[in-house]
Parts: C-alpha cells; structure tokens; sequence
C-alpha cells in the first residue's frame, strides 16, 4: 500500500494557450492580471516575512507557501467575498487572495495592536470574521470539523453563500477528514473542501502516510464529487473551484478538489529539510507556478515585459509600506490581555 | 407552581426558545424520533423538523466543531454529547476551538452555543458512561460551565445558557432527569454565576452541585437532630464561579466541605479551597477545609461498587460530624 | 446522498447447498455443528440475558445482537484463538464464538466477583486479556483505534497473529475508522476489520447517516481490500473471514469485510423503537439467521429434528447453569473497590 | 558528571532503553528523518530502522489508541504528540482507553506506555500550542502524570516512566529543553511519586514544577537578600504525588505558595492545598495558602502578552513578600 505515486493522473488537461482557456472560463483580462498579482504579492509579503524571522522581528514560526500561490490565486478568484474562508495554517495566499489588508496581516505577523488579531493571534490565526473570513487553523485538520457547522448555518439562513474549506494532504489523514465530508455530504451542505496536497505534511511524504493516493477517492467513497487537479496551473485550479462553488451553491452538496503543489521552502522555521532531497526540490523549483503563469500571460501578449516590471515594484512597495505599517503600530496593552476570553 | 421532571425543565427551555429565537436550533444523535437517550428532546423533531433539528451520525467531533461554526456565523446551536465521557472524543472542539476562537482572532468571533452534557453515575453504565468531568471544563478559559440541581435552575439556567454570546457546558445528571420540583410557567432566567443558597445554616457551609445538593440536604436534615446546623451552597454555574456568596458563608460558619462526585484529585473542590484560601474567609475558618469527593477510580459496574465509589447521604454526615467535632 | 440503498449488491452468492459449499470451504460437518450450537447459545445467552432484567437482577444497560448471530459463529469458526479480539458493545456473540466461558460472562452480567472483570465492567467490557480477548468497548469505535498499535506488536514480535476488529455501522462513521484503515494500510498490518452493519445505529438509518453505502468503498479508498457481504449467511460470513484471516496472515495487509444484517431487538433498554417500523422489523424476522441455517442443515440432512432439539436443550441448561453459577457466586468485596487502578 | 541539556538527556533514556528491552518504541509524527519537532528523537531512526521507530500519519487519536493496543499485549511503546495542546484530539484514548482498561476488564490488561508532551508558552506559537493541561491529566485515575524540571530529574524519571506498568504522561517544557545539567554516565533511575527539594529554606515553602522551579529559584536568590528563606518543593510527579514532602516542608515553613504555569482557574494549585488541608499541616499554616498560576487567558501571540500571562520571577518575588509580610 501506499505506493501508488500521486501523479497518476489529473483531471484537468494543462492549459498551455491562456487567451483561449480564459474565453471558455468567462475571464477577462484583469481577471487574469489579477492572478498574477495576487500570487506575486504573495511571494514578496512571505518573502517579506523571512526577512523580518531573520531579523528577530517576528516571534514564533510561520508557514509560507512559497511555490503554492495559484491554489490560492484561483480560489480566491472564484470565491464571492460573501463566501465564507476556513483556512489553515500555511493560510497568507488565501487571505491575500480573499482581499485581506496586508498591513493589517503584516501587523499581526509582528503582533501589533493594528493586527487583524489584536496580535493575540499571529501568522497562524489570521481572522476577520466581519468580512467572512474565520480564522486559520493550528490544529491541523479542526478547520474540516467547524465547516459543515457553517454549511448547515448557511442552510437555514437560507442565503446563497458557500464555506470554503482549506486543508493539507496531512490534514486528510485525520480522522475529522471522514466525518466532515459524510456530515456535508448526508445534508447536501454548501461546502467546498480544498485539499492542497503539497507532497508533505511536515517531514511526511504523502504516499508514505497515506493507504491510497490521491485522496479525491475517499471523497467518492463518502458521496462527494471529487477532483484531482493541478494546482500550479493556476486557470486549472479557478476552472475547477469554480465548477465547485457553482455546484455546490446550486444545492447539490459538497464538492471536493485535490490540488497537487509543492511548498519550496520548509515546513517552518525549525525545518532542515532531511527528509527530501536537493535535486527533487530543484525540480519543482523549475515549475514555479509564478512563471509559469508569467510565461503564459506574456506568451499570450496579455501582459508585457513592462508591466511585469511594475507589477513587481507596485508589490515589492505595497509590502514596504505594511512594514512601515506594521513597524510603526502600537504593541497591545497589556493590561488588556485578559481582554476577549469572554464575549 | 406547577411540578415537573428535571427533564421536562429542560426540554421545555429548549423548546421555548427555539420558538422565541429562530437562530437556536439542535444537533446530536437520537435527537429526533428517539427522543435522545434520555428523552429531552422528545417531540422537538415533531414541532421544528429537520430545519432545526439536525441528527447526525455517530461523529462527536464534528457535532461539536460543527456548533462552533455555526456559532461563529450567527446561530445558536444548542448540542448534545450523549454522555459526558464522550467528551474524550470532541475535546478538541471544546479546549482549542470553542474556548479559544475569540480570543485568539482578538475577540473578532463570538461563539454562542450550548453542549448539553449528561454525566454522573449510578445507572450501572460503568467505566465509560459515568463520568463526571466538570473540573476539566472549568480549566479552559473560555468556556463556562453550568451545573443545575434542581428542575428550576436547570429552567432558568438553560435559558440563560442558550442567550449567552460565549460557549456553555450545560452538565444534566442522569438520576436527576426524574427528580421533580416547582418551576413557573412561562419564561424566566437565572443568571449564570450567582450561586443559589439551598440551606441557610450557621455550623459548616458544603459547596456543592447536582445530585449531591440532595444528598447534602438530607444529611443536613439528619445532623440538625443533633444540633449541627448546615448551610449548602449550589454554584449552580462552575465557571464563572460566585465566589462571594462562598466567602460570605464560610465567613459565617467558619467551616468549609466541598463534595462533589467527580473524582477526588485535581477535582474543582481544590479550586473552592483555593478560592476561600485567598480571601478574607480565611481568617474566619476554625477548622480546616474538607473535601469528600468520588473515589480515584474509573466507575465500576457492580451496584455495591459503583455506590462506595460516590459520596453518599451516610458519607456526608460522617464528614460533617468530624469536622464539627474537630475529628480528622 | 445517502440515498443508495445498501441491499445493491454482494460480494457473496447465497448459499443454498449446505453441503457443496462445506466442502469447497474444507469444513467437517462437526464445524457445521458447532457454528449452529454457537448461535442458539448466544441466543439463549440473550433471550436469558432480558430474562434477568426484567427481574431486576442485572443493572445499567444491555445491547443484544439476537438476529446476528451468523456474523459472530462464522467469525468464530475462521479466526484462531491466539489471535487477537477487540470487540464492541454488541458483542455476546462474538465472546461465545471465541469460546468464552459463559459461567464467567453471566456472572459478569450480575456484577459478581467471579466475573471476567471481577464484576467491574459488565457487559459493555468483558475481555480475558490472556486469552487474547481485549476487551468490549462503550466509546464507539475507540476498538478500531486500538487496533493498529495490536497489528504494530503482532510484527514486531513477528508472530503469525491477527487482529480482529469489530465495530457496527455507526461506528463506520467516526472519524477514526478512516484513521484505523490508513494506519493498517500504509504498514500492511495485519489487522481484520468487521463492520457488522445491521442497518442502526441506535435510531439513525445507515442511508440517512452515510454519504454513500456501504463502507467498503471507503475501505477501498484507503488500499484497503473491502468486501460487502450477507451476514445472515454464516457460511459466506466463514468464507469471507477465513479469506480475509489468511491475506492477512500472509503479511499482506489489512481487509475489510461488511457484514449486512439487522438488530431484531432495540438498541439497548431504553430503546421504544419509534424510528422504524414493526413491518421492517418482521420482515427482518423472516430472514432469522438461526432459522434459515437451521433449514440448510436440516435440507442437507447434517443434523436431524432430534439433534436440534437435543442441541436445543444443551444450550438451554449450559446457560440455567451459567444463571446459577452467577447467581451463587460473591459479589466483590467493597473494600477493594481501589484496587485494579494501577498495576 | 557531564552537562547535557534536557532534550539531550530524554533522547539518552529513550534510546538506552530501547537497546536494554526490545519491546520499548517509539511512536508519533515527525520522530524519522526529521527528528522530532524539538529534535528529541533525532539518529533514533538511523540506529532502530523503521521496525522500532513507526512514523505515523497525523491521527494523533489512532497513535494515542495504538499505544494502548500495543502496550496491552505486552509491548513498551513511548509515543509523542508534537504538542501537548494536540491531547484534544487524543483525550479518548486517554480518559476512557488508557486509564480504565485495566480497571473495567478487572485487573486483567496492563498498559505499559508513555506519551511525551511539549508543554509550555514562551515560544511565540499562540493559543493552540502552547498549554500547559497537566492538571486535567492529573484527574483521570489510571493516569501517572511526570514533570521534570532538570536533565539528570528528566533521564531517571523517564526510565522508570517507561518501565513502569502504567501509562504514563511525561511532560517536556519546551523552554527547558536547552537547559544544562549534570547528568551521570550510565543507567539510574528515580522512581515516580518522589518529590524532590531543590533549597531547602525555612520561611515559605514553594511547590512548584517544569520551568517554574528556574524561576522560584531565581526568586528566592533575590528574596534571601531580603533575609526571607525559601523553600523549593518540585513534585516531580504530578500523579502519583508525593503529598509527605509537601505536608513535611509546609510543617516547618508555615506558608506555601504554589506557582505553575497552567491557568489558575481548577488547576493543580487547588490539589495541592486541598492536600495541606487534608493534612496535620493545616495547624502549622501561619499565612493563608497561596497560588500564583498562569492567568485565565489562552496564550497569546504577541511577545508581551504572551509574557504576562504566565508567571514571572517578579511576580513570585511579589507573591514572596506578600505572603511573608502577611500582605494579601
Ligand atoms: C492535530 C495536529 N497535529 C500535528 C500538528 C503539527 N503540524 C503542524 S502543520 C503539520 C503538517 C501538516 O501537513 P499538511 O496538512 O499537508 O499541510 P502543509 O503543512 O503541508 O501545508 C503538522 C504535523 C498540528 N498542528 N496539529
Ligand atoms: C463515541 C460514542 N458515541 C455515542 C455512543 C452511544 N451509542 C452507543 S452504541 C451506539 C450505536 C452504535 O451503532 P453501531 O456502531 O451501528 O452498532 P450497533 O449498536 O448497531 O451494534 C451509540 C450511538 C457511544 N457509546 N460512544
Ligand atoms: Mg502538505
Ligand atoms: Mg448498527
């Protein structure tokens, strides 16, 4: 068991001309600029964020997704900001991508009053419920167990929203990944689970912990379509989430999509990367799904050199500027520190 | 007034406020035709459908996750963990969601819902079915914890429960759900964190909650004869805890017992004698503080063992009787 | 979902000639025997077992498998006594079948000292450790978790041992059945999983609470062999576990067998039966394990109407006698209620 | 004696055990290659294969249930969660698995096992990574519950934890594990239930454990300038307790003061007094028993709340002169 290597196979077929793909999907071309920023942006607020680690400015660890940014860029894409986001802890592309105020996610990086929690939260507990945003998950796999609750709100609120729920291949391990998905899929609930299978949980390779890959199987085997796709393919993955949002926003249950990726860096900080080779992180390297897109976007004269260029300095600014931001605020009181543990 | 079961209380509180708020609903299993295992919701599923009453498998960690979710999105989930001990498998839920949500997103989130929570012992359920874990609950910051004695409280209480913005441990102990006694019609609630004072007295005050009230009560009535006079206090809710109504007492008879049937050590009479240690009843006690608690043992089967591994009526009087007579 | 009902097929054909399919099996016909003196014991074992509480002589609660016998006599017969049992609530028959001693378990029953557990458990824990009997569980499904720490010890001592794991339908749906299956799977541990699904749990229909019937589909999905089979058919029940105790014997790993078969009974004393109806329940009656062997037997002229009767009688006064060994036997003294806590 | 750290020195007794007694492994995420999150387990892989160091996938209920299995038929397995918070998704098999097998079946399993648990703030990992929930483990009977505070305290209880027939939680504070200390060559072992005084001290009498020793330590450096002597009582073992030490120490000092790290509401402080009260210590008690404990919060974020809301060597120092000078 467990051998069965996860690239067997996708559902979805690459995309390699973008104007034609992005026609079929109904995406214009800011959409598609937008991505891309998205995902840019993403990689300077995370490369931001080691800068700042390495200085001791920020307190604890963090997990980046550097190399995983079109799972969040698609999905944020097809997400209505009235839907709402359960994310995990290798969150910072979701929330980006969700329209979340980076100085206010810088701030809470470096746990300052401004932050969107007070900075009682820090990296991994990013929240904003007011804009439906329900926080990131520390325990791994929690976030699959509170999302059929908000389906089933949703459900009698009768609105049209969705939850959105974002996990990793090591979080599919858990025992809540079952019961999650059976409670969604019994009830038809308005749940979109996310798997972003990035080869690892931790030093886990996933074929190595895992019965049978890829997972989108155990979602079948509960009654819930279930979807293999590339998640560096950035159109793919708005293709398929957005199929997902409309099936399940029609009433017809839970839809489940499996994005296969891979996380560049470490799992956090204390990482040494031992339990994977050099040449296999290269590999990946070359498939960078920034790029990738890159190439594809000016491949098909959607974008130019130029404007790439200003794209990275508008982002290498905007996240200058949440520094300032975050760097200038206020650290909380602590006389205040009892405060919130009661409503 | 009218007299009904412990049980009836609590279903009426469910039910009243289901019909009063539409954003209260249930979940758990055997809710709905089956009544629950002990009958609460009986008729619920008859009156609201499966809108509102959501039976689910056999998957306490998502049940209660899942009241958290929808806590957080604006309903009011009242759950039901079919017995306390299955606690065990939905703590997660309780210590690092539930209790933790607001405040680690800066107080952005507020989680109201209720886990309704049978516990206690004497049903001949054993290890796994007869637990008594409240002292657990009240180490989680965040979390409140209520404990009813009586078809009254548990009335009021519950509905003070379910209008709380925080998430609320509702605990109801299985041999109570036939105990009757007065509850007015219509609604009332009774805030959480005001103790109930069940027997004024002037010799020993007893702290104390659910079925041992009774069973203090009845020994309070056998101890009189002998002219020891026993007041009893019910926090009635654990956390928050009315320390002040504690304090008040202890400064009044200088004596303190706290008997619970949770298991004696790091049981929540620690958390009593902690309490009164550091405040001015100190200077008031004569004697020192006593706790008659549950034996340290999983509860076993056997009726003659289950029964000596609880404090009973003759336990009770036998610990008033020493601390009065300064025999320990 | 949950709407695929759970009847749509077998991995079994029904066994109509007794004789036929012994063969093909290797079974003697004092194997035949015993797996029917196995079920009218347990039957009567329960039938006496509602007897004693009518009469206020057994405390707490009670969860009776009458109707289910064929799994656990089958079961019984195919798995060798140094291999491991973890049972689950609903467990008399599986005990019987494993050749417990009935003086021991009825005196359990009644609480007394020379119980199995000394009267500590009752008949929601009964196990005889040394006898490779690990005990009944209360928490649904926690057997399952056990198991694959059984299955780990079995290769590390590098004995030629099962694990045997029996958990109903409800159960199928906590989460860490999907923890079990994937632990067993990515290790090839030889752990065998027996999901008696006899249609509840409790009062919750197996379709409505199941994104998808049956669970060896989830089985599946994890790499694990599943097989879904008749469970009032004892012989296929043999059949199919003796298959599954030998795969898994030969290190290959774990197997799944779903055993359809029906709760005659309520789920325990409190049970009113108000979720289903007398029609289903007779219905069910119709298909009685015990009769329908009985017929086999008797149409493959293995057993005559004497020997049934005389079989009838055995039973009937193995369990007066296991009554009266319990009844006269001491309850456990109250001063050694501490004891057992630690070792 | 050689100075090794404490991660150092519960690496030394995991792997000499599992060379002494093969029926000892380990179990838990991350132990291979990656070494363990606090790199406790690190060359352990590369010495035993993977026939004695399982790596699981992230089920932490399914590790916690198959320790059990395992131990139960006769195996000596030393599981990890990565942090103590993760206990909410494993209390299953703790409560109702571990601690009441052999109780329910009548004396008939043993469960031989130990589950390590980072405990701890300080570290900047928030509210679901850092706790401190020893006190609920303390009140489950069946559970033995070790808290070292130093290297040669962490080596020799963690070899009689996993030699003893129970299970056993042994507790690992994260901010202790570069601490140094003299650890002898070789095999030695102290047994479970010992406390162990670390100053002796004639005025107040503080029990305390994990990293609060080092800070009641420093404390009483500052304090004997003061002319106030401190004595130091680390249990060591939580469960079982070794209630004499304490009642000894109380008995000649007249005051105590309990300081821990885990939230003061319902937490272990409670135990404590409620045993001094039990006890002929009580008549020795010249101040009122006091605690200092972790404030009722979830670990906050950021680096000053995360500060305040655990004890500090300031706030024991306060605490000292308050009770000493009778200042409450
Ligand atoms: C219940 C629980 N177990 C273990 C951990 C420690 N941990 C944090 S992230 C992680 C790996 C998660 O893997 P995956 O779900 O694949 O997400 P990824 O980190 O790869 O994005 C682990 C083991 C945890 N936080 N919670
Ligand atoms: C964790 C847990 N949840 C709920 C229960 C209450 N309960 C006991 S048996 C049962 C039904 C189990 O159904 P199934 O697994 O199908 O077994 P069956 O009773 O049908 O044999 C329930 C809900 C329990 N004991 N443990
Ligand atoms: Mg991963
Ligand atoms: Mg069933």
């Amino acid at each position: 068991m467990g051998t069965k290597k996860i690239r067997a196979e996708y559902d979805n077929e690459e995309t390699t001309d973008v104007f034609q793909k992005a026609e079929a999907l109904g995406l214009s071309k800011p959409d598609l600029v937008w991505m891309y920023e998205v995902m840019v942006e993403t990689r300077h607020f995370e490369e931001m964020a080691t800068t700042l680690y390495g200085l001791g400015k920020v307190h604890g660890t963090m997990h980046l997704s550097i190399g995983q940014e079109a799972v969040a860029a698609g999905t944020g894409l097809a997400r209505k900001a009235s839907d709402y986001l359960l994310n995990h802890h290798r969150g910072h592309g979701h929330f980006i991508a969700s329209g979340a105020d980076v100085n206010k996610m810088m701030a809470e990086f470096l746990g300052k009053d401004t932050g969107f929690c007070r900075g009682r939260g820090g990296s991994m507990h990013i929240a904003d419920v007011s804009a439906n945003i329900l926080g990131a998950q520390g325990i791994v796999g929690a976030q699959m167990g509170i999302a059929p609750g908000v389906g089933m709100a949703i459900k009698m609120k009768k609105t049209d929203q969705i939850a959105l729920v974002i996990f990793g291949d090591g979080a599919a391990n858990r025992g809540v990944f079952q019961e999650s998905l059976n409670m969604s899929s019994i009830w038809d609930l308005p749940v979109v689970y996310l798997c972003e299978n990035n080869h690892y949980g931790m030093s886990a390779e996933v074929e190595r912990v895992s019965g049978k890959v890829p997972f989108r199987d155990r979602a079948e085997a509960l009654g819930v379509p279930g979807y293999f796709i590339d998640g560096n393919d950035v159109l793919a993955v708005y293709e398929f989430m957005k199929n997902a949002f409309d099936h399940a926003r029609s009433g017809a249950g839970p839809v489940f999509v499996e994005t296969e990726t891979y996380r560049i860096l470490g799992h956090s900080k204390s990482d040494r990367n031992l339990y994977r080779s050099k040449e296999e992180i290269n590999n990946w390297k070359e498939k960078d799904p920034i790029q990738r897109f890159k190439k594809l976007l000016l491949e098909g004269d959607v974008i130019t050199e130029d404007q790439i260029e200003d794209i990275e300095k508008k982002m290498t600014k905007v996240i200058d500027d949440a520094v300032t931001f975050a760097e200038n605020s206020p650290e909380p009181n602590i006389e205040d520190v009892t405060e919130y543990v009661y409503a | 007034m009218p007299e009904i079961t412990l049980r009836q209380a609590i279903h009426d509180a469910i039910i009243e406020e289901m019909r009063r708020d539409s954003t209260v609903f249930i979940m758990g299993e055997d809710i709905g035709a089956y009544g629950g295992a002990f009958g609460v919701t009986a008729g619920i599923l008859e009156e609201f459908g499966t809108e509102r009453v959501w039976e689910t498998p056999i998957s306490e960690e998502t049940i209660v996750d899942s009241a958290v979710g929808a806590a957080m999105v604006g309903m009011r989930p009242v759950a039901e963990l079919m017995f306390m001990d299955f606690m065990g498998v939905a703590m997660d839920p309780l210590i690092n969601q539930a209790a933790k949500a607001r405040y680690m997103f800066g107080g952005k989130a507020t989680i109201p819902m209720v886990l309704r929570m049978p516990n206690g012992s004497g049903t001949g359920a054993a290890a796994q079915h007869s637990q008594s874990l409240e002292t657990i609950l009240m180490h989680i910051p965040g979390l409140k914890v209520v404990a009813p004695s009586t078809p009254y409280d548990a009335k009021g209480l519950l509905l003070s429960a379910i209008r709380d913005p925080n998430p609320v441990c509702f605990l109801e102990h299985k041999l109570l759900y036939k105990s009757k006694g007065e509850v007015p019609d219509g609604e009332y609630t009774i805030p959480l964190g005001v103790a109930d004072v069940k027997r004024e007295g002037t010799d020993l005050t007893i702290v104390t909650s659910e079925i041992m009230v009774h069973k203090s009560l009845s020994a309070a009535e056998e101890v009189i004869k002998e002219g020891i006079s026993v007041e009893i206090i019910d926090p009635r809710t654990l956390q928050p805890l009315d320390v002040d109504t504690i304090t008040q007492s202890v400064m009044k008879t200088g004596r303190l017992l706290v008997v619970h049937e949770a298991v004696k050590t790091a049981g929540w009479a620690g958390e009593i004698m902690a309490s009164v240690s550091e405040s001015p009843a100190w200077d008031y006690l004569d004697a020192p503080m006593r706790r008659l608690a549950g034996l340290d043992v999983p509860i076993p089967y056997n009726r003659l063992l289950e029964r000596a591994s609880v404090p009973q009526e003759e336990d009770i009087i036998r610990e008033i009787r020493a601390i009065v007579n300064n025999q320990y």
